[in-house]
């Protein structure tokens, strides 16, 4: 059996590089019926901000070629309730469990993370400054240098555990991004986001998605992730998490191969809710195949 | 309720129409976990490259003898187009039972009338047998643009009183569910809907007009089907954005935004 | 019959919306025994500069999930060469020829351009500011304000016909990059160019294409490109050809509805040949059956 | 030679082995345009949701009479394993015929060594047909790692003298073609090979050590077809970029880089 285990940073060890994406996994309790949760790296919980949001209006989805367009908009009960009500049931799962965290401003991100920082058993947090569903979702920091370093500053300061950032591909450079959160602290970069689409129903003559715009995922923008896991893989030295498509093992080795220490399954577990199980247990089997011993071999052995 | 995700076989595939089929999928493996009526299945449709997500298809009846449940699927897209071209021995990637179902009321005898519109009938003939094998009196009101519209009428009369709109008069009473005269000339203690969005409306209110309670099935877009994706969401009347398919399908329509 | 003839500028008159895009179609003679291509409004003959040059290396193509990676990398054999030796075969069509012109710096651009103004039946021409497959290739110039305004500015002085500047969807801010080229007197604008991309052979440990990275075109961009028409065309007052994934009439109906004048088929041609004109006879099909007496009515019919 | 496309129909599908299958293809409505040795067909395969491309496959024989061609076909990915499950009766979109053939020498009487490998053989037997029919004497040289590899054998037979090498010496000569005892015991005049490229290259240096003329089939990747895209390149001796599509598939060796 190959070693499949990794570390993000200091502070974060994963039994294998599977993570299941924020906002496709719920608070993974909706999924444990039909996998056992033990058998991940671990799981990212939805975005989770200082206070409650509604999201948008429905219509939140559209179906693409090999895609899927959302504008979910951070729907949550905000950090207390999640502190509160979520945590207790999920804080003894057998599993990494982290938080994706959203904000409008700095000090916004720093006050939620100050609160995740609290709860023993989560060992690192996912900064989402890529939402491009909310007007003040983050989106706005993600896009700049500047805009992304102030956010990681602030959280940084308030938040001592592994701090992961999710990068937006609705870039020029996604490189000097991820540049620029390593320069404030960041331990990791997760990476792509969603890439922002539209769709429009010809018949009624408009979007079909209620704020017009939404958020981009699935196979559809896989070549898109893989080249810039490379790039990022390329520009910093903190650890890469993939994602973006991946629907099965090989998908992730790709990401594995472009440079990413661990990835993150988030449209597949729509399709099949079992798939980052099914990448966890490929990963293996592929590795034992080919004669790894050790997944780290394979991380940027496309480079 | 425990959920499933796995291959069920197709063993039969009766067309009601050409756009129309009931298809049996049956679990050769296991027992069939309880399946309540108004709960729903996501299908996973492969050989068709537009269809990417899964389909929410409700379930029309259940045979636990035969260890088998039914979907009335309207063939509208490409993913329902590749499911009507199912043979039986093929396989079916299925995740169920989803959701909440529609209430049985405790002790017997009660009226329901259970009004359904185009596929959204499928739900109320399951919900209609188990009606009356509580000991309840379901009247089934079903309306469509015309007679051929009208689906499984002969199963919906093993269970109570079948009554039917036609827009076009070409069966039935002319006119929508709401305009039947089974609505004055009888009296309900509880209504169901599952239909086009306008009818359960129409029927929501009328039945809010009589203080009748009313339940009624929703069918958003939906990715997952879990509850984890956030997409399906209705109005609550105290605005809140709740999950159709882990709040639902079916609420009770005085607490949606969308009645008034 | 519904009116389908539309105008880009003064100079360009198209008979239908539909045009093909640059590197998909050859010189349109590659077609001719399939189609009539006296159906289209043009066909925009591929990237063109003003020496020759060989491209990348094979392989250059790779199958992503309802797309495909290319690395052509600008293969022509010159400005000179097309003017002598293709044009004269190309002149009488019964449509419009549009030439791609590229190039590495703004002079060149625009002494290839101003080679292109010589020819008479040449009513317009497509700046490429965006290939990102070769390394002088206009990327450079397609990914900030400045960048794309210089290249317009020494060609617009060279180049008096129709010009079209072709977009690069590479970037954070699109519509900023299409007001800078309006700005300087571009006529219209296309969008969008390939998504940068990359896909490795996990079996060989490598990307697939010879370069490393390509460009992503097919269904799997089209919300992308949808996306950018339409906040391009909310952007500026020129006409805006969308491109991106068109596969049917439907497709093409999106894209005007989102604000295009007209569209362009790329990866189409690849999979049907005659996917060009079945869109053409399709768009007024369905504005036949829907009533509508001229395409204008629906361009940014869903803003 | 005008280029078509159309729905063709599946007569019939002659599975040779689990993963190789003879596909025939009938157009009902017309004539079947004139067809060279070594031209290829490029299918669009629906209900495949990972093909995306069509899929070049060479040409293995044409029959006039029947106005029919077939395609020989090895399911390697999704898209040529949706072929091999086609039936007779469905309908094949293909692009054809494509590119330029191998050469029927003038004269009559000429020997020609024509060697395959693999898939790569499919070509070579409509054009040891189309030789023979010339008067000329085609060998075919057909390699396999395993006598399983070896593909219509009794076809190729019809046409001409069949030597095979099988690299675990389960049939014919044990070894490559290259070590064929053929090559010694044997004088050709001309050399046509088509397969995986290392055997191919192999066969040209061969070819070239004796000055023979050699033409081989290359199968790079390609999208269009057409000389269009641009993606199915290779480098002639004097450093350019040329299309497999257009300007072969079919090319003396000696104008190609690969060869040394």
């Amino acid at each position: 059996m190959a070693k499949v285990n990794v570390n993000i940073g200091d502070g974060l060890q994963l039994k294998n590089p599977v993570l299941t994406a924020s906002g496709t996994f719920g608070y993974g309790l909706e999924f444990a019926d039909l996998i056992d949760l033990g058998r991940l790296g671990g799981i990212i919980v939805k975005g989770t901000t200082l206070n409650p949001r509604e999201g948008n209006d429905y219509p939140r989805m559209a179906e693409t070629p090999m895609g899927m367009l959302n504008c979910v908009g951070l729907q949550n009960k905000g950090a207390a309730y999640f502190c509160s009500e979520i945590y207790p049931k999920i804080k003894d799962l057998d599993t990494n469990v982290l938080v994706n965290v959203s904000g409008s401003s700095p000090e916004d991100y720093a006050e939620c993370a100050a609160m995740m920082a609290q709860l023993d058993n989560i060992p690192a947090i996912e900064l989402n400054i890529s939402c491009p569903n909310v007007k003040d979702g983050g989106m706005a920091f993600g896009v700049t240098c500047e805009g992304a370093a102030s956010v990681v500053k602030a959280v940084r300061k308030a938040y001592n555990k592994t701090l992961i950032v999710k990068l937006s591909p609705n870039v020029t450079d996604i490189a000097s991004i991820a540049r620029a959160v390593e320069d404030e602290g960041a331990d990791a970069v997760s990476l792509i986001n969603t890439l922002m689409g539209m769709h429009i129903d010809i018949r009624r003559r408009r979007s079909v998605l209620s704020i017009g715009t939404g958020g981009l995922s699935g196979p559809a923008v896989r070549p898109v992730a893989v080249r810039m896991v490379w790039q990022v893989a390329h520009a910093v030295k903190i650890p890469v998490i993939g994602l973006g498509g991946i629907m099965t093992a090989e998908d992730a080795i790709e990401f594995l191969m472009a440079g990413a220490t661990a990835i993150e399954v988030g449209t597949a577990n729509f399709i099949d809710p079992c798939a980052s199980v099914k990448i966890a247990e490929g990963i293996n089997r592929w590795l034992d195949e080919q004669g790894v011993a050790d997944v780290h071999d394979i991380i940027g052995a496309a480079w | 309720m425990s959920k499933h995700v796995k291959d069920l076989v197709v063993t039969a595939v009766e067309k009601l129409r050409d756009d129309y089929a009931v298809i049996h999928l049956h679990d050769p493996a296991a027992t069939l976990p309880e399946i309540l009526p108004g709960q729903f299945v996501e299908v996973r449709v492969d050989h068709s490259p537009n269809t990417f997500l899964r389909r929410p298809i409700s379930i029309n009846e259940v045979d636990i003898n035969k260890n088998e449940f039914s979907l009335l699927v309207h063939a509208v897209g490409e993913g329902t187009k590749a499911m009507l071209a199912l043979k039986p021995g093929d396989k079916l990637n299925c995740l169920y039972p989803l959701g909440h179902g529609f209430t049985i009321p405790e002790g017997s005898g009660r009226q329901l009338l259970l009004c359904g519109g185009g596929v959204g009938t499928a739900p109320l003939l399951y919900y209609g047998r188990r009606l009356k094998e509580a000991g309840h009196e379901p009247t089934f009101l079903l309306g469509g643009r015309s007679a051929r519209d009208l689906l499984q009428l002969d199963q919906f009369e093993q269970y109570g009183r079948v009554c039917c709109t036609t827009e076009d008069g070409t069966y039935g009473e002319h006119g929508r569910v709401t305009d039947h005269s089974v609505l004055k000339s009888q009296t309900f203690d509880a209504v169901a809907t599952c239909g086009p969005m306008p009818m359960m409306q129409a029927v929501a209110r009328w039945a809010s007009s009589l203080n009748l309670p009313c339940e009624a099935s929703l069918e958003n877009l939906m990715a997952c089907g879990l509850g984890a994706c956030l997409c399906c969401v209705v109005k609550t009347i105290d605005n809140h954005n709740i999950c159709v398919c882990q709040d639902g399908p079916v609420f009770n329509t005085q607490q949606l935004q969308w009645q008034k």
